[in-house]
């Protein structure tokens, strides 16, 4: 059954990859979808036996995979609780983005190319949260960059989409490569990388220094550090965010799907399952923690000033990844799994319905666009408000349970680390600046006047079609609704519905192991016994945030518009996102072109060719037109040269020669 | 005998010493080029009659006379090599012979 | 047997030589007419003759004519390779010599008389019969050299080929006569003999002088200088003859003397034969790239070579010499079949002479160029060629005797040098084709295929070559 | 036959192939395609006879196999042949890239097609022989002997600076090949004999070694390449033919990886020791270095031969750290790096073929025309990449972790190597196939033909295949590394003990 | 000092000297005489040293024949003698330098020269007494040393071939005798033609 679930998408991949074009857009869509349903079917079904009926963990065995000496890296498919809860957020948010895509790339005529990458992606995805390994989840890590990768180079023909799919893909290289590292270590450390001999070697190298890099440095602690850069590139963290924003290019759906419910949350899933060892790694946790902090509130303070809809939602996406870190961070590990799932469901809600709203605008992204659409597309506004106020933590919806979980986890580790207290601090803030720039989108999207001017429609790749658009905003398709309904379910539900199993009292029983705490860790109840101040204090910033928001965008429009000329400086370092693509523009990619073309012209050309082959054939060119003068012609030269080495070789003799 | 092995010897390295030095600082006339080599024929016949002298060996006069039969041989091939330069180019200066060079 | 006849025996091929060059010299001088092809034709039966008969006697040594003259497998395999080199350098030269209207009887005799002073001095075990070997090869070469005696360039060839051949014989003579006097002997044995106990410097200046001589011959820098000129003037037949049968002997008699009279003298003998073989092979592979006639390129090409062939010798072991004569072996067919392949192209009524003049031959003349492409790669020494392992069998003595730094400048320098063979192979093959080639006869063509085939699959089946030099070599020490 | 084992019918059959393209007289345009397809079934042929060969040879065995000897030259030097696990996978990798070579050409050649069929079947003969070759001095006749028709591919069919890129090629591998000669003769002198099996149980004085090491380093450095003797591979690559490339990126550049392995490692254990860390600031430097250069290149082909000598700094970086994975992830980094830069450079062919420009600004938006085409293209750039599940990713990942259990700061920054190489060459995707179809002259590009197909579709399958299942090829050289590793340990402690004891 | 060394050392200076002149001179015909001179002393040293057959061949051969072959061919072809021999002096200081150099090593190097060094100890005269220096080595010339003399002849044989393949021209202007031709002829082909005068054939 597991390798039914991993494989059907698989399957979906090559038959819509392979044969898409032969077999025409509807059947591929047909297939792919049909698959991912089974999959996701069968997903709930292991996550019922293995999370609430205790069925026994096994590990199949599918195939070796790469096996050297003392390493074996076999293709194997782990499940146990943790992967199981990953398994239904993967496969139940990719088939509903499947059956989301079928209306809202109905237009494409690239569809079964779209499918198939969504398939691959899944699959990709799925050997990620199955692996047995690091060397597996690091294919699936990698593979979901690739899937990435092409969907957001989706629309080939723009340039932007192409750059950014080129970053995104870049910039999680940066961060595989400490996650390579981090393997690399790890292997010399155990002499595997298969998780159960990791696992149990954990403890025996706790505190156990290490020389490496010139450093002598806590063994555990580097690594942690190592394959935490990893994580940090896949979720978009602090310093290696820039991709996620410009991942936007991409088809909504594959917004939802990978960068905001699935793949970006990898980073998440890797450390919680590295659990064993990062316990035993405290000072890499507090990096965590702190790093995690500073992206809730950094992508929060940029989301607040971000014009496009689905930006907006990505800068969310960042922010409460940050979330998931804090929780992790201060040992939380279940904590951060539950704000994963719920955020899965409000997220991709979220996206969903931004999508609708776009396909609604006809692919207009621009939120001062909008305005006044609650009334063209009612249920999209409905959906959208719904995630909205399972995204800001509305009591009882999904957010209420995980995130202001984190937030209290957050104050309860502040007792015994800053980093705690740090950690509390930007989150809580974090947890208004999300109330409001959430409101603002609902309020610019859906109340308001709709603004005429620009129309964004004529950037596309759609424009060939020859469609007749009415252009006015319309309600999206049948095949679009469901899947928003049933995200929305999950956004209002999951939390109550889970809470108890992941974070509550059935801790224990539904985990089983799959997540470590260690011995000292008991951040599960420590946040049960924070103050009220610090309960209620999410709830108090999400709702200073709704009349924030309120207030700027519905009761005295305007006001934005005059923060922003009184900030001018903070507005534009805002808008500009920290001006991070500029500094990394700056400090990288310019550099490396630099360098490489001076590496190119003087390293290659000038000094290596110059002093090397070509220097070295100039000079024995040199040389030749002088040994040629020599041959004169002249007879009495011919002689002479006769008797001067005859001379020469007397007089050396009579000097200095052996004799 | 009052005079050694050694006066002859360096009789006959001056002569070869000369003989080398027509050839190389001759520019005009390749005939004495010829002579010159004449000299260090004739260097050479004497060192090797003063040797089987002072050996007591015939074996060196032998080798003068033959050196002697050659260096005529020698002479005659030489003359007409020239012989049949000069016809060719007309003139028989040194520093005109350097059509092929470099 | 009585002595007599025991020594004629072993004189046999010297006397076929010596007696064909005389009947044929009675035959053309009664006969007379020019384009006569019989006396050529006579002439390289006489060759084949006299190259047959070194089967007869396959080992043994034999010292006859009181001591003069030695006859061991060591001679009988470099006096082979003479006469392959005279007997193709007279098939070569047929049909050139008939165009340039030189095709005068007295050609291939002189070309016998000088290979029978080649025999001579191959064979020659003291001074004097060394002197007149040389001699006796040297006056047909001057003669030979300028045979094209209404050709500017041709005279020049022969009158600065004498002039300078005779100051190194004059070289050498004096070397000998030092030799004589400081030794008291003129033979090698007994030279050996006496320098046994050790050598004055007296000795060390006769070995120079020798040597100087013999470098001449072998085209050494700095007795180099005459080589260019005279290989660019001389007819191409006569470049041909010059560049494979006395390079041949005059390699074989250096060797000799070097091994046979100078035993005691070894750390002498190595600094000259380092010294000038550097020079050589800097100066032949240098030198060489600046030019744009192919005979004066073969020039320095042989110049290098030379250079190369000294370092197996500098070894003094018998692997050294081992190296040196398969060293020769496989350059004499290098150098016949790229003479052969020079003298199977003319464009219109012209011989080409210039690289240039082989633009594009690949396009015109797929095989020749093929051909000439394979010859230039083994002149450059590149497996699986058997130019290769020309230089494989000399540097791996020098190694072994420690001449590391000899050996490493050596290779370089043969980089150097493959330059310019590279950029025949590029006229040949990546240039625009220039002027069509005429049609060529028979004999030319089959000298290349022969030469081409023994170069490309020398590394099949090497063991015949590499037998006979093996012996020739342990017949030495 | 005669006593010739099934080695000696690999490097005589392609042989024979060019023997019979000999007989073929003219140019006219039915004898070019009989040549064509005579070279293209000797080919297959020779492929089909490797398969066999692969058959006969047993993995579990870590020594040599399918030994066949004769004399040759003199009683020492031996005609010797023989595989073990380490060569194996080089003659399959080309006998199996070899018709691909031949399908490549089959229209972009057009002129000497004769000419051009017989100097690729005699350089399929002599890389054979590289790879079987059991004698030094054999060894060193079939390595130095594929320059010769190198050379003349490059120069006759290459393109504008061939003449140039040849004489690079030539005279510079020329010039590290030769002290590697030296060397040889320096080891006959110790052994006595050129045979490597004897060779390898030989036992060299530690400050002997260095020397040999280095001149053999000289050679396989250069061929390599590693950097700084690398600037004669982009010219070469550039101007050579397709399959020239591929033949250059595929195999010719594998010999000195296989060398490494052969000679200097087995052979020189001390000074490969000694010498480790100079291997690694090279390889470093060359991962690094030339994958910046990569970056700012603007030919196709240019951009693909910087990445080569990237590629082959892990191949070096692995093979020097001394460990299993290490040496066999060297191993699958250059069998992989043969089919997957081939293929690249297939791909290069198949667009130059049509537009007869190797200029990245030439090209833009292929993938509107020919989407199979970018298809293929994406997987060997992936591969290319490094990227789990293709073939591209185990080598890396082994030669890595190797390097890591050696020195931790040579894997680091040879991991950067991992963002460059996605850096470069991703960016050449996104200008090559990426963006709108606005150029003129690629309005009416044709996407693959059916030929185009056959040449890569199975590269593209073994890519990937060998990206999940690599056992085959790190199984087939498992024993011999292992038994080379395990010598090399043995050979350092006796150093170490012998040292100490002189204490 | 005795007669042996007075006339030791004239000889020898005469020779030196006149062979300076040679290379010096600026006629060559003076040249050829004074080489002339030079070879008269030789022989006059050879006299000295007791190889009297050699002394009297260098007169006889190289006197009597070489050096006038010489003269010969320096009056033959038509030199401008008058030009020669500038530019002599310009390239003297280096010549005669490397030139002085090898001369004094050789000196240097000569004089080490002793009877011991050579294996064969100074035995005495090279010729028996009872003999003639002609007769001592006609007896081994053609005995022991018979391989050389033919050898020698060969040389001979081969300067006379090159010396007339160079030389000797057949100009297609110049009517020869041909004796066969005149002997083949009988009366009957000769028939007498009577020519007008002042009118040609």
């Amino acid at each position: 059954m597991y390798q039914a679930i991993v494989f059907l998408p698989l399957l979906g991949f090559l038959i819509a990859g392979l044969f898409g074009r032969q077999l025409g857009a509807r059947p591929s869509e047909l297939v792919t979808t049909g698959l991912l349903f089974i999959s996701a079917l069968l997903a709930w079904s292991t996550f019922i036996s293995v999370g609430y009926n205790h069925a026994p963990m096994n590990v199949p065995v599918v195939a070796n995979w790469i096996s050297s000496g003392t390493l074996k890296i076999d293709w194997a498919l782990r499940v146990d609780t943790l992967t199981s809860v990953m398994l239904i957020v993967v496969t139940s948010v990719s088939a509903l983005v499947h059956l989301y895509s079928i209306g809202y790339m109905h237009e494409d005529p690239a569809r079964p190319r779209f499918f198939a990458y969504l398939s691959l992606f899944t699959f990709a995805m799925l050997m990620l949260v199955t692996a047995d390994n690091l060397v597996q989840m690091f294919f699936g890590w990698e593979g979901v960059g690739l899937a990435s990768y092409l969907l957001i180079g989706f629309w080939f023909q723009k340039p932007s989409a192409n750059a950014a799919a080129m970053k995104a893909f870049v910039v999680n290289r940066v961060g595989d490569f400490g996650f390579a590292l981090g393997i690399f270590m790890i292997f010399a450390l155990t002499g595997s990388v298969a998780f159960d001999q990791i696992f149990a070697a954990a403890p025996g190298l706790a505190n156990k220094p290490i020389h490496a890099f010139g450093l002598d440095m806590d063994a555990l602690t580097l690594t942690c550090l190592l394959l935490f850069m990893g994580a940090m590139g896949k979720s978009a963290q602090f310093l290696l965010h820039t991709w996620l924003p410009d991942a936007m290019e991409g088809p909504t759906p594959v917004s939802a799907l990978i960068h905001a419910a699935t793949m970006v949350t990898a980073g998440v899933f890797m450390v919680a399952r590295l659990s064993p060892i990062f316990e035993y790694a405290p000072a890499a946790l507090t990096v965590v923690t702190i790093v995690g902090a500073i992206t809730a509130f950094f992508a929060a303070t940029v989301g607040l000033v971000q014009n496009d809809i689905k930006r907006v939602i990505a800068y969310s996406t960042c922010s409460q990844l940050g979330y998931m870190f804090v929780a992790l961070g201060v040992g939380g590990y279940s904590l951060a799994i539950f704000h994963l799932f719920t955020h899965a469901f409000f997220k991709a809600l979220l996206f969903l319905g931004a999508g609708s709203v776009i396909h609604a605008m006809h692919h207009e992204q621009d939120m001062r666009n909008m305005g006044g659409l609650r009334k063209d597309i009612p249920f999209t506004f409905w959906m959208m408000t719904i995630g909205t106020l399972a995204l800001t933590g509305f009591p009882f919806t999904a957010g209420y349970y995980s995130k202001d979980a984190i937030i209290e986890a957050a104050y309860a580790a502040g007792s015994h680390s800053a980093a705690g207290t740090f950690g509390f601090f930007m989150t809580l803030i974090a947890a208004g600046l999300t109330s409001f720039y959430s409101w603002r989108l609902v309020f610019m999207t859906f109340f308001g006047e709709r603004a005429k001017a620009h129309h964004g429609h004529d950037a596309h790749a759609h424009d060939d079609h020859g469609h007749d658009h009415d252009h006015q905003p319309h309600e999206s398709p049948l095949v679009m609704l469901i899947p928003l309904a049933v995200l929305s379910v999950g956004a209002l539900f999951a939390g109550i519905a889970f809470s108890g199993h992941f974070i509550g009292h059935e801790y224990d029983a539904f985990w089983r192991g799959a997540i470590f705490t260690g011995k000292d860790n008991h951040i599960l109840h420590a946040m049960h016994e924070v103050p009220l101040a610090a309960q209620f204090g999410a709830t108090v910033m999400m709702v200073l945030g709704f009349f924030g928001a309120l207030y700027v965008y519905l009761l005295a429009p305007g006001t934005a518009q005059r923060i922003a000329a009184a900030n001018p400086m903070l507005y534009k370092f805002l808008l500009n996102k920290w001006y991070f693509d500029e500094l990394y523009d700056f400090i990288f990619v310019r550099p490396s072109m630099w360098i490489g073309r001076l590496f190119w012209k003087s390293g290659d050309g000038r000094i290596i060719d110059g002093m090397g082959p070509d220097g070295i054939s100039a000079r024995v060119l040199d040389v030749t037109n002088r040994v040629v003068k020599l041959q004169t012609g002249y007879v009495y030269h011919y002689a002479f040269a006769m008797l001067i080495g005859v001379a020469a070789i007397i007089t050396w003799y009579l000097v200095g020669g052996v004799h | 005998m009052d005079i050694g092995l050694n006066q002859y010897l360096i009789v006959a390295a001056m002569l070869f010493t000369l003989g080398v030095l027509g050839i190389i600082l001759n520019r005009k006339n390749i005939i004495v080029i010829l002579m010159s080599i004449e000299l260090i024929l004739l260097s050479v016949n004497i060192n090797l009659v003063a040797f089987s002298t002072f050996l007591g060996d015939l074996t060196g006069q032998i080798f003068s006379l033959l050196i002697l039969t050659v260096a005529a041989a020698e002479a005659a091939i030489g003359l007409a090599v020239l012989v049949t330069y000069f016809r060719n180019r007309g003139s028989i200066a040194v520093e005109d012979i350097n059509v092929m060079k470099g | 047997m009585n002595s007599l006849s025991f020594a004629l025996a072993h004189t046999l091929p010297e006397l076929i030589l010596a007696g064909g060059a005389l009947v044929l010299l009675m035959m053309g001088a009664y006969k007379g007419t020019k384009g006569d092809w019989i006396i050529s034709e006579l002439a390289i039966a006489i060759l084949g003759v006299a190259f047959l008969t070194l089967f007869t006697q396959l080992d043994g040594k034999a010292l006859i004519w009181d001591g003069a003259f030695v006859d061991d497998a060591y001679g009988r395999f470099m006096k082979g390779l003479s006469l392959v080199g005279a007997l193709v350098s007279l098939l070569l030269s047929r049909e050139y010599m008939a165009r340039e209207k030189i095709d005068q009887f007295e050609f291939p005799v002189l070309i016998l008389l000088s290979t029978t002073g080649m025999l001579m001095l191959i064979s020659a075990q003291n001074l004097i019969g060394l002197y007149l070997g040389l001699e006796l090869m040297s006056l047909a070469l001057y003669v030979v050299a300028a045979f094209h005696r209404d050709n500017v360039r041709a005279s020049e060839a022969g009158l600065k080929y004498f002039v300078l051949g005779s100051l190194s014989s004059g070289m050498l003579l004096y070397g000998a006569s030092l030799l004589y006097g400081f030794a008291g002997t003129v033979s090698f044995t007994g030279i050996a003999e006496a320098l046994k106990g050790g050598a004055s410097i007296g000795v060390i200046f006769a070995l120079v002088f020798v040597l100087a001589g013999l470098a001449f011959k072998m085209s050494l820098v700095p007795f180099h200088m005459w080589t260019p000129d005279v290989y660019e003037g001389a007819p191409t037949p006569v470049t041909a003859f010059f560049a494979s049968a006395p390079k041949m002997a005059a390699v074989a008699i250096t060797v000799r003397i070097i091994i046979t009279a100078f035993p005691g003298l070894m750390m002498q003998w190595q600094q000259i034969v380092v010294f000038i073989a550097l020079l050589s092979m800097a100066i032949g592979s240098f030198a060489a790239i600046g030019q744009t006639n192919l005979k004066r390129l073969m020039a320095y090409s042989s110049i290098g070579h030379m250079g190369f062939a000294m370092v197996g010798l500098v070894a003094g072991t018998q692997a050294g010499v081992y190296g040196v004569l398969i060293y020769m072996a496989i350059y004499l067919t290098m150098t016949l079949g790229t003479f052969a392949a020079l003298l199977s192209m003319r464009i219109g009524d012209r011989y080409v002479e210039n690289i240039a003049d082989l633009a594009g031959l690949s396009r015109s003349r797929g095989t020749m160029a093929f051909f000439v492409a394979m010859m230039m790669f083994s002149l450059a020494g590149i497996p699986p060629l058997a130019g290769f392992f020309a230089k494989l069998y000399v540097f791996q003595p020098a190694i072994q005797a420690g001449f590391y730094w000899l050996a490493v400048i050596g290779v370089l320098l043969s980089v150097v040098s493959t330059f310019y063979y590279l950029r025949i192979v590029k006229v040949i093959y990546f240039d625009q084709p220039a002027e069509a080639f005429s049609p060529v006869n028979r004999e030319v063509t089959g000298v290349l295929w022969v030469a081409t085939v023994l170069v490309l699959l020398f590394w099949v089946w090497p063991a015949p070559v590499l037998d006979a030099a093996s012996v020739a070599a342990r017949s030495l020490f | 036959m005669f006593g010739f084992g099934i080695l000696s019918g690999l490097i005589a059959l392609p042989l024979v192939g060019a023997a019979f393209l000999l007989v073929l007289r003219g140019d006219s345009a039915p004898v070019q395609n009989n040549a064509r397809w005579a070279t293209l079934i000797t080919t297959l042929a020779t492929f089909i006879l490797s398969l066999v060969a692969w058959n006969r040879f047993d993995i579990a065995n870590p020594g040599f196999q399918l030994l066949e000897q004769k004399t040759w030259l003199g009683e020492t030097i031996l005609y010797k042949l023989g595989v073990d696990g380490i060569s194996m996978p080089f003659i399959l990798l080309t006998t199996f890239l070899m018709p691909f070579c031949i399908l490549a050409s089959w229209h972009s050649i057009e002129t000497r097609v004769r000419e051009y069929m017989i100097a690729f079947l005699v350089l399929e003969a002599l890389m054979i022989g590289v790879f079987a070759a059991l004698d030094v001095v054999l060894f060193y006749v079939f390595f130095e002997g594929g320059l010769i028709p190198m050379f003349l591919i490059i120069g006759i069919w290459g393109g504008k600076r061939r003449i140039y890129a040849s004489f690079k090629f030539f005279l510079y591998t020329l010039v590290g090949s030769l002290l590697m000669l030296l060397a040889i003769f320096v080891m006959y002198g110790v052994a006595g004999t050129t045979d490597i099996i004897v060779l390898l149980k030989t036992h060299f004085d530690p400050s002997l070694q260095k020397w040999l090491w280095l001149a053999f380093f000289a050679s396989f450095a250069v061929k390599m390449p590693m950097w700084p003797v690398h600037t004669w591979l982009p010219d070469a690559h550039v101007e050579a033919p397709t399959a020239g490339s591929v033949i250059l990126a595929g195999i010719l550049l594998k010999m000195g990886g296989y060398g490494f392995l052969r000679f200097s490692v087995p052979m020189f254990p001390d000074a490969s020791q000694y010498f480790a860390p100079l291997v690694f600031t090279l390889s470093v430097i060359a991962i690094i270095y030339t994958s910046l250069v990569a970056l700012v290149q603007e030919d196709i082909k240019k951009l693909i031969a910087y990445s080569s000598v990237a590629h082959m700094g892990f191949v070096t970086m692995g093979i020097f750290a001394l460990n299993q994975q290490g040496v066999q992830g060297a191993v699958f980094q250059m069998v992989s790096h043969g089919l997957v830069s081939g293929a690249l450079f297939l791909c290069v062919g198949v667009v130059y073929d049509r537009m007869h420009t190797r200029e990245i600004a030439a090209y833009g938006g292929l993938v509107n025309r020919m989407p199979l085409y970018a298809v293929a293209m994406l997987i060997f750039t992936m591969a290319n990449v490094g990227l789990p599940g293709t073939s591209g990713f185990v080598g890396e990942f082994l030669t890595l972790l190797g390097a890591y259990k050696a020195n931790t700061w040579v894997a680091f920054f040879a991991t950067t190597g991992v963002i460059l190489s996605a850096a470069y060459a991703l960016y050449l995707y996104r200008r090559v196939i990426f963006g709108v179809l606005d150029k003129p002259s690629l309005a009416d590009i044709q996407d693959l033909d059916r030929r185009e197909l056959v040449l890569l579709v199975p590269l593209v399958v073994l890519t990937i295949y060998y990206g999940v299942q690599p056992g085959p090829i790190l199984d087939a050289c498992a024993a011999s590394v292992a038994l080379l590793v395990k010598n090399f340990d043995a050979a350092i402690a006796a150093t170490k003990t012998a040292a100490l004891a002189l204490n | 000092m005795s007669a042996a060394q007075v006339f030791f050392y004239l000889f020898s200076t005469v020779m030196i000297g006149s062979a300076f002149m040679v290379i010096a001179a600026r006629n060559p015909v003076h040249s050829v005489l004074f080489l002339i001179l030079a070879f008269v002393n030789a022989a006059g040293l050879f006299l000295i040293l007791g190889a009297e057959f050699l002394a009297m061949l260098l007169v006889i051969v190289y006197v009597g024949a070489v050096a006038v072959l010489f003269l010969f061919v320096v009056m033959m072809l038509d030199v401008d003698f008058a030009e020669l021999k500038q530019g002599f002096l310009q390239y003297l200081p280096v010549g005669s330098l490397i030139g002085a150099v090898v001369l004094i090593e050789l000196v240097l190097v000569l004089s080490s020269w002793s009877a011991s060094s050579a294996s064969v100890g100074a035995a005495g005269a090279p010729t028996p007494s009872d003999v003639s220096n002609t007769l001592a080595i006609g007896r081994v010339l053609y005995t022991k040393y018979v391989y050389f003399f033919q050898a020698a002849g060969l040389v001979l044989l081969t300067a006379m071939i090159g010396a007339i393949v160079l030389t000797l021209r057949h100009k297609p202007d110049v009517k020869r005798q041909v004796i066969a031709d005149q002997n083949e002829r009988d009366k009957s082909d000769v028939k007498l033609q009577k020519v007008p005068s002042r009118a040609g054939v």
